[in-house]
Formats: structure tokens, C-alpha cells, sequence
């Protein structure tokens, strides 16, 4: 009758492949060259793309921008998984998440120039608007695969969010709930230790994020962000357990924000520079190109030949998003509601 | 025709909609098993079985924040908040998310979500159980607001909610839940939303209001041939009709349960002094709440706007 | 390389006092006779509270009212921890944690009469009025604990809750913050089983309330809610810890709610009667008086003795309940702020 | 006197009011080692501490939540809202807590609380960053309301704010952060919350503003002989001067960033129509956003109220 132990849990670290490009066979997911190489081509046009908008913001061409540098691995390995049904609910800083689903690159450009149209994901791609407000999104996600699960669909959602969401009350209701209904749903978060100038220490005292899959009775698992096959390889599982039955997975991406939180941030103001030097050696593409070239996938040439085809799109998609015209003053009144009030058809007739 | 009380109509509507309709879902606190702490759910849990009756954990912003995600994905769900006190912690995500998918997706995805709510005071129970907090959902465009004043229109509008495309909060008067009885018919019948009622013509003046304050001024108004207008949804207003009323009998009072300053007593004064000025014999007047913390229930019934409070609106206007 | 452990962690069971009334002496907090005597007679007091409060509302000298039946032992046994300085922040089902810090039996009837004069706290108490919003309190024990914190000040702010609180985001968001600054702050979760109609299994997928502290690293454990030793002994270590400087402690009482949620409810619509009988034979006063009785600490006579005592008590405090006036209606503008502003003073005029 | 842009002129406030006095901490996100992301709370860290600048987890509701501890335990926290689009999940924790605590513990508990947030559009940020809800918080009797317009009347409200026994919700208008300077006297000085300031006097029309609109409608009305008044406060709204000027003018427009239904320009102009109506020689404007759901940066400038906007509603009150 005295203290006795009632339950005890574990959380565990996924790697695959280390910093010199080595991995570990026995957890290597069953990847063919082509597949290799799509996902190294993926993780560069991410890259190309996010080097772009900064240069575009820069240039005043894009309003406020949210770089993804050095998350190349946790966005793209993670997006790879999915099927094309499944529902993503992303934050405001996976770019690589839906470059890598092919999600038009100039819409990418047009949100983040200020213009709405830019969410209008493609018929064939269930991804939801940018979600600004940290962590609202969760819940949603948690809803869509009570939908599909409603409905007998396959598929699963998965959400996407940051270190800083885990704090948020819609972040541990959502959570809850997708617990208690054993929901077809994959909780993705990209943990790059800071949430603007507010490190993780300050962000929870919990020494892992994983573990706070622990309050909701499901699993929780970090994997190596920046390893793009550790993250294939938990993602993967977590989505065939959702599609059986198995319910929600808590992924944990340990990965780093190399840039600044936003174009408007100064993250010199709070971080020591050793700390993003560190984090640089462990850059997510140099340590996929370094296994690849022990593959024999990766030569200087195609190297080359990429970055011209990875920057002709980028241009490209550049071209489309400034032919685009403005939106007219008048589509404000478009989509409020289905249809315009008298009061609102008056304002309209007023512009 | 049945004699039906609110909850019951309400019931009618929501059971005949889901037998209709196989996208809709109702999921709350206590809306399963226990049919809802009103029993506005009663037996539909039994006849639906649970996957279509969802008891959920005590969240509510989880709560609306998984029917806007069902919604979206293409269900139509019900989500019923306990009481309107206990909605503020979904504010955000009505506000931020289910109000706003359709402009933020230009119509990509949609929110065919119905949130319904007991609302309103008079009904003696614990603190934040008699709220009537309707001003802040008729200030975020994209979501309409519906107030049904008895069981007629409760059905009728719950229909028409359920088969809008758009969020809708549908607020239930507490208090006549089990007050008033009317003739209910069994047949499919929308009220369409975004239009008044007339509830009463007359010649002299224009009384303006909603849920469970209308029964009062419906009393209050008999001795006065006053014009009384149902506004049962709120957002958007038809406005058309007000003016239309106001300007036939020049003067215009609007009573509501909430406190006075930002109540939507003001939206409506307000449209009437941009659009009716030249029609008005008497000033606007509001018999509202004072603009004081809502007491318990030991004061609540001097707090909420009185008969006495409302004929001396009506004698003050006819004698201006 | 390959999956590693990353962390491990265990939940704690700790009872004390068993059905039979038997205690185990190397957890059994050292207790004077006096202060068992004054733990039994705290009970008894909330007991009889309780069941005139329901009489009482029967009668319709009471609004709607939350018996505390069955969790006795859990708000009994946690408040005599307590120092008088600690600050209180209870939800609306704590009136035997009232009663045991001295809180005026007549205020507590007379609140729950619709009056919320009842939520003046004696200048001794630092007790918040009642929460009826689920779960929206916690975070004002986490902001008074930083406060005290601030002030150099030695008191503890306990926070009380139901089950059904834990899943509220406003229980996470609390939770977190008190373990990123390792707050002088305890929660005490009554664990009575249900949320009005909802079973704990559908309020949560973990087997456990206490393994939620996990998620924001700090202890969590469960207690026997029903052995008020237990409580009390969980209760002074996490009082003794926070004041010490070792944060926060997360107490999940395990009990049950042997009545109906509140006098509007009909718990026989969801729940099973073999439930609750066999958590009658569980009754947290029995089991002490049990203990009590092997101790020679309890006899016929005493019991007597002291339900006449009690009830003289509880008659007294509704007699001064009913001696209150009513409010005035002019008091309703009393305390929105500080003052009137014209258009306040001018309702006021009018009424 | 030195001239000070409005960061500085609040900044100055939160640390001259720190030093004098003790129980004020500041707590929110990114205030402390960043400064603040607009800068505001710059430098106050190092010479106050981290104790009384405290970052706080990514949780708007219990950092409101824990400002109420606070404040009740008798400090005075200055909790910091990164914009007011992310005060929707602590709305909560202000309507049923912050507001209340004083109503409900009769006077035993208080909240001198102040929560400042960046508010107002017209910066080219990303969603909800340039959201003007101050109506909502306007309906909830308890909370006072305050909008600066300028350097000078920020640090003489924060100021006043910071002393008062309330909880307050200071509104800062970003567009305005860095577009103005004035002299702001290093002295200490308050402006009493619940006074609007005559920004301008005239004869022909009254035209009420508050935040950055008033910059805009000061510029509108040059060529008119209009009354502009600065409100200040929005809650409790001075009505005195607004209906003072209104009588005198007999014209009255509103103007303000949100969208109009339910906006705080109806309860303005619904006073007016209560108490001012005989004096009114024309209806009563309100030049506002439109009722629709604000767009992203493209279109904003078309959704907030436009200089010509203004211009028209003061040509038709003038022709009427
Ligand atoms: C509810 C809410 N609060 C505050 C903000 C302002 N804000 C934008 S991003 C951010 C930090 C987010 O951190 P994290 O979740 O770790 O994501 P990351 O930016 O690192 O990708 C904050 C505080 C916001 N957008 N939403
Ligand atoms: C935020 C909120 N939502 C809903 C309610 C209605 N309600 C009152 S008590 C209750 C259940 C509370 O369960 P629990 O936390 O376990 O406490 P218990 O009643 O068992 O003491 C509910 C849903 C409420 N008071 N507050
Ligand atoms: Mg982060
Ligand atoms: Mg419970």
C-alpha cells in the first residue's frame, strides 16, 4: 500500500543519418535513387525559394517573410509521407511543406506579397490557409480527421507548428481530444528552438516536447529534424498507424532557425552567434549531399545542373506572381459570405 | 400541428435535418448520453447512435475548433456551447478562423458550421450562466447571428442556419426554452435568415427586439399602438424593415438584455440616425442592462430591462 | 545511433489509509489525536454543510448548488496544509476546503443563495471568489505565486479543479508557465471521475491525471482522494517543496462525486448505480472513523456529540444567512470600478 | 522637452513609472531580451531587471491569466499583447476575470492591470496583425478602454492608466509608432482617463476620432470649420463633450478603422440619437471599414477609411 509506481513512460530519439552522411541500415527507410534524389531536389528548391523571398523583401516586392533556413529536412522529409488525400494544416513557415506537396510556387509569392489569393490551395491539394495565429490550427486538424474518419476516408491531417505552439491552450485541447477519440491525425513539430527572441528553455520545462505526448495517452517521438530520413521514417510510421487505427502520433523535429524569425526581426538582438554557427555545421542538405555523394548520387555537375533548374522555376514563379494584376478593390466584398448583405451591397456600390 | 415548446422545436429541427441530411454532426459537453443540459439533445444520441452525437472533453476552443475543421473538410456540424458565458474561450477561434476561412481562402473552403448556444438571463442559475454577450458576434463580418424569439421560430430558423453555407451562432433564449408553447408543424419550413418580424403592427411607435426580451415588450406595448419588430437575426440586420418602421412612426426604442454602451441597440439606433433622421419625432431610446458587471441572481431580475422600464421608454417617446 | 532513449518518467501512487481504516505507519503523517480529531470534525462539518445546502435548494432558499458528497477527505485533508498566508483559488466545488480554513459557513450558504456578498473573504483568508468558468482560475495561481515570488513573500498559491478542468487550455497554459519559472504553486485536481456526463475515459486517453505534469517538467502524482492522510501528506511535501524553492507539484486526488454534478442534474441518466454504490463503500469519513475507532479516538457518544455540534453550527450559519437583507438594487453599481462614470451615475439615478 | 516619437514617449512612461514605482512588472512576449517586437519596452530590461520584465511562454491567456494573479496579489503588472489579433484567446481571461473580479468579490479582490497591444491597421504586416476590435472590449463593463493619438497623449494616458485601480486595455496605434513626433515634458503628467480632448475647435459639423484615424481626419477636415474630437478614452466614453460639441454643431460623423456593424461609432452615434436629437441638422455619419473580413496587405488601404471618405461624409452632412 505505500508509494506504489502506477505507470511510467518513455520518449525516445530517432537519427538515421549523422552529420558526415552516414546512416544507419537498419532504420534506413527503402529509398531508390530517384527517390533519394527527389528528396535532395526538393530540400533545394526550398532553399532557392526561401533565398528569393528574402531577396524579393528585401527588394519591397514581399511584405513581412518568414524564412525556413536549415528546416529544409523537417519540411520536406515529413511532406514526403503524405498521400495526396491526406489534409495539411501548416503554420506560417512551411514553405517546404507545400513546395515539396507542389503547391503552385507562385501563390507561395503572392501570400507573402500581401494578396489572399495565394491560399486558393490547387483542387487536388488539401492544404489550409497560412495559420498566423500561433497554434489555432491545431484543433482543425483534429476536426478534419474526425471528418474523415465520419466519412470512412483513408485520409489522415496533419498539422504542422513550432516549439512556441506547444504553450498554447488550443495546442493541448486539440491534442486532448484527438487522445480521447484515437483520431487518424499526425501532430508535426518543427522545434527549432526558438519562438522569436523566446528560447526553449523559457518556452516549457520539460526537457523534451515529445514527452507532452505523455499527457494525451499517445505517443510521442524526436527525431532529428535536420535528418531528412529520420524524418521520412517517423512520419511514415506515424500516417500507417493513423491509417489503421492506431490514432495520433506527437512528432518532435529537433531542427534550428538559422535566420531571423521574420524579415522584421534582428535575432542578433537575443542570440549568441556561436549558437547559430553550431547549428550551421549541421546544415540539413550539406549532410543529405554528403551521404549522397557517398552514394554516388551527388557530382559537382548535377550540382550545378540543379541550381540552374531549381532558379529557372524560381523565376518563373517570380514572372507568374507579378503578372498577376492586383485584386480589385471590389473583391473585398467577395467572400465575406456566400452572399452580399443588403448593407454590405450598399458599401460595395459605394467604392 | 404539435404544441411544442422551444426546446422541443428544437430538437424537431435538429432530428428531422439529421435524418435529412447525413453531413450533419452534433458535438458538445453533455450533448450525448445526457442529451444536453436542457435536453435539447435528448433521444437523438439513441436514434443517431454516437458517432453523430459527440460528448467531448470540457474544451471549448478545441470544440469549435475541430467543427470548423470537420466543417471544412466537408461535414456540417452543431457544436453546442453550455451556456454563452462559457463561449469567450472560443472567441478566438470564431473570430479568427471560422468567420474569416471563406474571405481568407477566397471560397477555397468553406464553414458550414452552426454553433448554438442558451443565452440570456432570467433563468436564476449560477454566475456566467445568463450571459448575453450578441454584440460581439455581430462585429465579426462572416459570421451571422441568429436569435429565435419562441418555438415557431426556432425550428424555422435552426433549418435555415442548418442549411446556410456560412458559421452561424444561434442563440436560445434560456428563459422561454420552456415558457412559452405554439403551434410547431412537422413539416420542412425555413425562416430565411437576415429578415424581421413584424411581431406586432402598429402606428405609433417602433419597439425593436430579440430572444426573450420580445415576450416582455410585447406585454409592455399593449396598452400603445406600437409597432414591434422581431429582428431574429441579428447579423446581418435587415435594417430595411427598422427603417421602413421608423420612418412610419417616427420615434423608435430598442430593448435588449445586455448592457447599454456597444450593445447592438446601438448598431440599430445608430442606422436610424444615419437613415431615418428626418423621420423622427422623439430621440432613439434604449431600455437596455446598466453598463454594470452582471449581478447574481438575487439582483438579476432588477438588472435585466423591466416592464416599468420599457413603458417608461414608450410614454417618454409618445409624450416627447 | 539508432532509437534511442531519451527520457524516462513514472507516476507515483501514495495511500495511506486503507478501507479498513488501517494506516501505514511510515507514511502516516504525525498527527496529534487533537489534530485527527479536527481532521474528522472538518469533514463531518463539510458533510453536514452539504446536506443542508441540498435541502436548503430543495426548499428554494438556494439557487442551483454542486454537492461535495464523497470528497470530503480530498478538500479536507489538502486545506489543512495549508498556512493562513497561502492563497486560495478553488472552483465551485471546494466549500470543505472553505470550511476548513475558517471561512464563514453563513457567506458560503449565502452564495450559493445568489448573493456575491458570499465572496468577501475575512481579511485573514486569501481565498478567490469560486470559478465557475472550468479550469480559468489556474492561471491566476500561477500569477499570484509570481507575485509572491516578486515579494520575497513565503506563501504558496493553490489552485483547486475537477477532471474535467484538465482538459481546458487555460489548465495548460497555467501549468507551463508555472514550470518555465518554477512557481511556489500547487495544484489539486479532485479526480471525482466525472464532468457532469462525461466518464474520465472521455475526458482523457492517459491512464493518469498526475502523468500531465510530465508535460511541463515538474512532479506529478496521484493520491487515494478518499484517504485523507494521503492528501494531507501529498499536500504539506508539495507545500514544503514550493516554499523551498522547488516549484510547482501537481496533486491528482482520486475520489468520486457521489451525488448528482448539482441540484439540476440527474445523474442517473448516465451513470451506473453499481458505480456509485461501490464507491460507497469507499466513503472517506467511514474510513477514518474506522481508523478512529481502532484508535479509541472515535466512540458512539463522541459521534453524537459531535453531529449535534455541527448541526448547531450549520443552523446558526443559515440563521445568519436568512438575517441578511437583500441586496439593495442601487449595490449592483457598486464595484464595476472604482467609481461611477456619468453614464453609470445616470442609470443609477434612474432607478 | 525633448521631441519624442510614440515608443519612446510609452517607453518612457513604463520607465519612469517603474522607478517611482515598485509594484509595476511588465510580462508578455519577447518584451524582455528583445525589447519588444515593436521596440516599446527597449532597454527597460537591463535597467530594471528580469524580474520585472519577464518573457513569458507563448500563451496570451495565461499571461493575461497570471496579470490577474498578479494584480490581485498587489502588484501592478503591465502585460504586453504582441497585437491585438492575438488577444482573442485571452478575451476570456479578460471578460470573465479582469473585468469581474471587483463586481464579483464586492471590492474584497482588484485588478489594476493594464494590458497594452499594438492596434490598428495601415502597417503592411501579415494577417491579423492590423486588427482594430477596441467595440468588443467596450461591451464589457469593468474594463476601461484607452487610445492614444499621439506621443504626447500616450505617455499622459499610460501614465494614468498605470495608476488607476482598474483593469485597463491600452491601445496602441502602430501606424502611428513612428509617424509622429511631439514634445513630450520629461515631467510627470496624466491625462484623467474618460476625458476626450478637443483636437480642434469649429462651428459646422463634429467629427469624432480616435487612434490613428484622428491624424487622417484632421487632415479631412482642414477645409471645413469642423469640431474634431479626440476620444481618448472609449470606455467610459465621455458623451458630455461629444454631445456638447454636437449640440453646438448640429452635425456629427464618426470615424473609425473597424468594420461599421456593431462598431464603436454606433454607440456614439446612438447616444447622439438619445440625447442629442433636436439639435441635429443632418444624419448622424459613421465613415468606417466595410463589413466584410479585412484583407491581407494588398487591399488594405482600400478597407481602412480614406482620406476622401471622410472628405464625402463631411460634404453630405454640410449639403444636407
Ligand atoms: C497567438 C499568437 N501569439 C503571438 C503571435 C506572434 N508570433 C508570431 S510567430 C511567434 C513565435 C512562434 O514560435 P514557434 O511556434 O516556435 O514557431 P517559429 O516562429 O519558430 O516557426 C510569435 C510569438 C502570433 N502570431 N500568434
Ligand atoms: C468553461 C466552462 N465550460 C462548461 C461549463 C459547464 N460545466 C460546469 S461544471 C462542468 C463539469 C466540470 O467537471 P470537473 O472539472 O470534473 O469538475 P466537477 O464538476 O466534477 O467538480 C461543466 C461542463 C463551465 N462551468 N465552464
Ligand atoms: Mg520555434
Ligand atoms: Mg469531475
Amino acid at each position: 500500500m505505500p508509494e506504489e509506481l502506477l505507470a511510467s513512460f518513455e520518449v525516445k530519439h530517432l537519427s538515421v543519418l549523422d552529420e558526415n552522411g552516414n546512416v544507419d541500415d537498419l532504420l534506413m527507410p527503402p529509398l531508390s535513387e530517384t527517390e533519394i534524389r527527389r528528396i535532395y531536389e526538393s530540400m533545394v528548391l526550398a532553399r532557392t525559394f526561401d533565398e528569393r523571398a528574402l531577396s524579393l523583401q528585401r527588394e519591397g516586392r514581399l511584405g513581412t517573410y518568414p524564412p525556413i533556413l536549415g528546416q529544409e529536412a523537417s519540411q520536406v522529409g515529413s511532406a514526403l509521407a503524405l498521400s495526396p488525400a491526406d489534409w495539411v494544416f501548416p503554420s506560417f513557415r512551411e514553405m517546404g511543406v507545400h513546395l515539396t506537396l507542389g503547391y503552385p510556387v507562385h501563390q507561395l509569392f503572392q501570400y507573402w506579397a500581401g494578396d489572399e489569393r495565394g491560399q486558393i490551395a490547387p483542387a487536388k491539394l488539401n492544404i489550409f490557409p497560412f495559420c498566423v495565429s500561433v497554434g489555432t490550427h491545431i484543433p482543425h486538424a483534429v476536426g478534419a480527421a474526425m471528418a474523415a474518419r465520419y466519412l470512412g476516408d483513408p485520409t489522415v491531417a496533419v498539422a504542422y507548428f513550432g516549439d512556441g505552439a506547444t504553450s498554447k491552450g488550443d495546442f493541448h485541447e486539440g491534442f486532448n481530444m484527438a487522445g480521447v477519440f484515437r483520431l487518424p491525425v499526425v501532430f508535426i513539430c518543427q522545434n527549432n528552438q526558438w519562438a522569436i527572441s523566446i528560447p526553449l528553455k523559457e518556452q516549457t520545462a520539460a526537457v523534451t516536447l515529445a514527452q507532452k505526448a505523455i499527457a494525451y495517452g499517445f505517443d510521442g517521438v524526436r527525431v532529428d529534424g535536420n535528418d531528412v530520413f529520420a524524418v521520412y521514417r517517423a512520419t511514415t510510421e506515424a500516417l500507417a498507424k493513423a491509417r489503421s487505427g492506431g490514432g495520433p502520433t506527437f512528432i518532435e523535429c529537433l531542427t534550428y532557425r538559422m535566420a531571423d524569425h521574420t524579415t522584421a526581426d534582428d535575432a542578433a538582438r537575443y542570440r549568441p552567434p556561436e549558437e547559430v554557427a553550431a547549428w550551421r555545421a549541421r546544415d540539413p542538405i550539406l549532410r543529405l549531399e554528403r551521404y549522397m555523394v557517398k552514394r554516388g548520387l551527388w557530382s559537382e555537375e548535377y550540382g550545378q545542373e540543379l541550381k540552374k533548374r531549381t532558379t529557372a522555376v524560381i523565376d518563373e514563379a517570380v514572372r507568374a506572381m507579378e503578372a498577376i494584376p492586383s485584386p480589385e478593390v471590389a473583391e473585398m466584398f467577395d467572400h465575406t459570405c456566400a452572399t452580399l448583405s443588403p448593407r454590405q451591397a450598399g458599401q460595395l456600390k459605394e467604392l | 400541428m404539435a404544441q411544442l415548446n422551444m426546446v422541443q422545436a428544437i430538437n424537431l429541427a435538429l432530428s428531422q435535418e439529421m435524418e435529412r441530411d447525413k453531413r450533419i454532426v452534433i458535438l458538445g459537453e453533455d450533448v450525448g448520453r445526457d442529451g444536453g443540459v436542457f435536453r435539447v439533445t435528448e433521444g437523438l444520441r439513441e436514434r443517431f447512435g454516437a458517432g453523430r452525437l459527440i460528448d467531448t472533453p470540457l474544451s471549448e476552443s478545441a470544440l469549435i475548433g475541430a467543427a470548423i475543421g470537420m466543417a471544412a473538410y466537408g461535414l456540417l456540424p452543431v457544436a453546442e456551447i453550455q451556456f454563452m458565458g462559457f463561449i469567450y474561450p472560443a472567441l478566438d477561434q470564431l473570430f479568427t478562423h471560422a468567420a474569416r476561412l471563406r474571405a481568407r481562402s477566397r471560397g477555397r473552403f468553406t464553414c458550414p458550421l452552426v454553433v448554438r448556444t442558451p443565452y440570456g438571463g432570467g433563468i436564476k442559475a449560477p454566475e456566467l450562466h445568463e450571459e448575453s454577450s450578441e454584440a460581439l458576434f455581430c462585429h465579426m463580418p462572416g459570421i451571422k447571428v441568429v436569435v429565435p424569439s419562441g418555438p415557431y421560430t426556432a425550428k424555422g430558423l435552426l433549418l435555415a442556419a442548418l442549411r446556410d453555407s456560412n458559421p452561424v451562432l444561434f442563440l436560445e433564449p434560456t428563459r422561454l426554452y420552456r415558457l412559452i408553447r405554439e403551434e410547431v408543424p412537422e413539416d420542412d419550413y425555413t425562416i430565411p435568415l437576415g429578415r424581421a418580424r413584424l411581431a406586432r403592427e402598429g402606428q405609433d411607435v417602433t419597439v425593436v427586439a430579440w430572444g426573450s426580451m420580445l415576450e416582455r415588450v410585447i406585454k409592455a406595448a399593449a396598452p400603445y399602438d406600437a409597432e414591434v419588430i422581431d429582428l431574429l437575426t441579428l447579423n446581418p440586420c435587415d435594417m430595411e424593415t427598422v427603417l421602413a418602421s421608423v420612418k412610419k412612426t417616427g420615434r423608435a426604442i430598442i430593448v435588449h438584455e445586455a448592457v447599454k454602451s456597444a450593445g447592438f441597440g446601438a448598431e440599430i439606433a445608430a442606422t436610424i440616425a444615419e437613415e431615418a433622421i428626418l423621420h423622427l419625432r422623439a430621440p432613439v431610446l434604449r431600455v437596455t442592462a446598466p453598463d454594470v458587471t452582471m449581478p447574481m441572481s438575487k439582483l438579476l431580475d432588477s438588472y435585466l430591462p423591466t416592464l416599468e422600464q420599457i413603458r417608461k421608454a414608450l410614454d417618454e417617446v409618445m409624450t416627447y
